[in-house]
């Protein structure tokens, strides 16, 4: 399965703002067998990126042993309504996708 | 380490009592459904809702569901209904492939080709009903009970529920018949009565995280008849249509949720 | 390439993807290390103390391992990073999140987990490292679905 | 299934007109299609299976009599020890393999035993559809005539209980008598974890 689409949400909660982002992706670990007892070829996302109104605020390193189709929480300081809000990841063969939203 | 997720039996101390294991479990069901990816598939299935294709090159966007030609809020929730133009009871599956043929000049075959999809690429029927019936949520489910034909496919599912049949002479109740029974760990729902009907049939189609496979109720009687050992229900037939007829009947009443997700 | 991604993701994604590919750091020696105590020293931890400050929400038993929801926080000043193994797991080292200005230190996501397995989270806070631990037990479900 | 449910069923059945059970097999001939080793023989039912249809798992006396007893000549009894390997039993009992239409034939198949029953208590996941089986031969003993009960039923559960929704192992072709007598360890060796 190729990388498909992207879905994030940005709330306000009470004194931090709630990032739920979701992403299409196998996080193939390179162990698996398909039905023809072939090794499906490692394929993962191996780095995220969360900015703030363009500002880096979480970077993170990630392996296989992260479930497919990748569902992250997160918590930022503060926020206002607006404010926006950007995830990008890039994988193991070099794809990448990226989301942006608005906090409301 | 697919082996090992997938095939292992694994054993727990036997410290833990029954009870602890049960809520233990329930919480990681809650905690798996807060984490689920299932809204993606909307999205997928929305695109394909609107791509055209087939020798006529048409979109579902004059797909008639039960609502009228497009529309689709609130018509997966009056599904499995009597569709004068097909002359029968038609659930969304059964429609869809309608629509298929008429509006995309396909063919059984190839629009049957591959109904039941897998994680790595979901089928059209998957990612087109968690569209659809997203449309349904807050809707009240009410399905066609008027005309003689809906009358009849509820009686005939009701029929197959009760129906032991096969090489183990299972039928749905023989899972689905009594209250507190589970299968290893799963809690088992008593399908014939409205209050074990209701959640259930709220929450289809859904995401199952396991698998990371989008399910369908087609696909659910489809896997139920494997497992009870009989030959094949060929897709959208009317025993499927019916069955599924008689669970939304006795759910009817109970505000649709879903899409849902499954462990 | 699935027609979404042009449609309903903002694709900066191509434009970005070479100079994202250059700057991402992905500690390859860590993340390979077969035992937890080669992905420490991949990480270059040497002691961490143990402290009840770092969270670890995930239910005890999980029916499938290819889907196991944990979140994690720290209620420990500074923290700036937080790490989770799973110990049991042929290449334990999962994840590290680097929180900057701007983020609290908590995150929550799903793992897969070979056989039932402590779960380590590690915080690093002004140049030392804390850590906490739970077990997650795994088992299989029903027969169908 | 309980009085009341019965109750509601049958009263229910009166008002619809239910199809019989007849009809309902007619509708599944055109409905069902051969898939692997589920060939469409399967979707006939036999008398036990029509019996149970029809009276919703409460059959009169008389016709259970008879028809237990039927049931009871297809049982096939292995000469000497019943008694097989009960480490081989308790790999049997987990597996749920065997008879669908994706099952390889050839693949032997399981008795799905911990999908309904508690067994050995270092298994926390099992159902409960059937009774617990723990401790069955420390409460019971393994003497020839309980190996002999324990083999039959297995075999055979519609011999013993006419309308049971154990399927019949034996007589279904699912369980070798080999694979049955593994069970019957399981059930009754002192040594299995199920007597522990």
């Amino acid at each position: 399965m190729a990388a498909g689409p992207m879905k994030m949400r940005a709330n306000l909660g009470s004194g931090f703002t709630d990032v739920r982002v979701l992403m299409t992706h196998p996080m193939e670990t390179g162990l698996r067998k398909d039905p023809d007892g072939k090794i499906v070829p490692q394929h993962f996302i191996q780095n995220l990126t969360v900015k703030v109104n363009g500002k880096t605020v979480i970077d993170a390193q990630i392996s296989q042993a992260v479930s497919r189709n990748p569902v992250f929480s997160f918590r930022l300081k503060g926020g206002a309504k607006g404010d926006k809000i950007e995830v990008s990841w890039l994988d193991n063969h070099g794809e990448s996708a990226a989301i942006e939203a608005a906090v409301a | 380490m697919r082996l090992a997720v997938f095939g292992a039996a694994l054993v727990f101390s036997c410290a833990a009592s029954g009870q602890d294991v049960a809520k233990e479990i329930q919480r990681y069901r809650q905690m798996v459904a807060e984490g689920s990816p299932a809204e993606l598939f909307e999205l997928e299935g929305e695109a394909l809702w609107k791509k055209a294709q087939g020798p006529k090159n048409g979109s579902f966007e004059r797909c008639d569901l039960g609502e009228g030609p497009g529309v689709l809020k609130g018509a997966y929730a009056h599904l499995p209904r009597y569709f004068k133009d097909a002359d029968r009871v038609m659930d969304l599956e059964a429609r869809l492939l309608y629509c298929m043929s008429t509006l995309q000049g396909r063919s059984r075959d190839d629009a049957t080709a591959r109904v039941f999809g897998s994680a790595d690429r979901p089928s059209e029927f998957e990612l087109l009903s968690i569209y659809v019936a997203g449309q349904s949520r807050g809707v009240r489910i009410e399905p066609g009970m008027a005309h003689p034909k809906e009358k009849a496919s509820y009686e005939l599912g009701r029929a197959l529920f009760f129906h032991r049949v096969g090489a183990w002479d299972f039928s749905c109740a023989s899972c689905h018949g009594e209250e507190g029974k589970r299968i290893r760990m799963q809690e088992l729902p008593v399908l014939y009565k409205p209050q074990y009907a209701r959640p259930v049939m709220a929450s289809w189609p859904a995401y199952r995280v396991s698998t990371s496979q989008v399910i369908t109720l087609q696909w659910r009687m489809n896997d139920c008849y494997r497992q009870m050992r009989t030959p094949e229900p060929t897709f959208g037939s009317e025993t499927t249509v019916a069955l599924i007829h008689f669970l939304t009947a006795t759910a009817r009443g109970e505000t649709y949720g879903g899409p849902g997700n499954k462990r | 390439m699935n027609p979404l991604r042009r449609t309903l993701v903002s694709l900066l994604a191509l434009a970005i993807a070479k100079p994202l590919a250059a700057l991402a750091a992905w500690n390859k020696e860590a993340f390979s290390a077969k035992t937890p105590g080669d992905a420490l020293k991949g990480l270059g931890i040497g002691n961490a103390a143990p402290s009840k400050d770092l969270q670890i929400e995930a239910p005890e038993i999980a029916e499938n391992g290819a889907v196991v929801p944990i979140e994690i926080s720290s209620a420990i000043a500074g923290t700036s990073s937080l790490i989770v193994m799973i110990e049991k797991n042929p290449f334990p080292l999962t994840a590290r999140f680097d929180f900057k200005e701007g983020a609290l230190p908590f995150v929550k996501l799903n793992v897969k987990m070979g056989e039932t397995s402590d779960v380590r989270v590690l915080a690093e806070a002004a140049g030392k490292y804390y850590t906490a631990t739970k077990e997650i037990k795994v088992t299989i479900g029903g027969c169908g679905g | 299934m309980r009085p009341s449910a019965l109750l509601v069923a049958l009263l229910a059945s009166a008002a619809w007109a239910d199809p019989t059970p007849q009809e309902v097999q007619q509708i599944m001939q055109r409905d069902f299609h051969a898939r692997g080793q589920a060939t469409m023989d399967r979707l006939a039912q036999d008398a036990v299976q029509r019996v149970c249809t029809e009276t919703q798992n409460r059959p009169p006396a008389e016709l259970t009599k008879s028809l237990e007893a039927d049931q009871m000549k297809t049982i096939v009894f292995p000469e000497g020890s019943l008694l097989g390997d009960w480490k081989r039993g308790e790999t049997i009992a987990q597996s749920g393999r065997g008879l669908t239409w994706n099952d390889k034939p050839d693949d032997p198949a399981g008795g799905s035993c911990y999908n309904c029953h508690e067994l050995s208590p270092r298994e926390m996941s099992h159902g409960t559809i059937g009774p617990s089986l723990r401790r069955f031969g420390a409460t019971r003993g393994s003497g020839a005539e309980v190996q002999r009960y324990v083999y039959g039923k297995i075999y055979n559960a519609k011999a013993y209980n006419l309308c049971s929704q154990m399927p019949r192992l034996g007589a279904s072709g699912t369980l070798t008598a080999a694979q049955i007598k593994d069970l019957v360890a399981l059930l009754l060796d002192p040594a299995s974890p199920v007597n522990q």
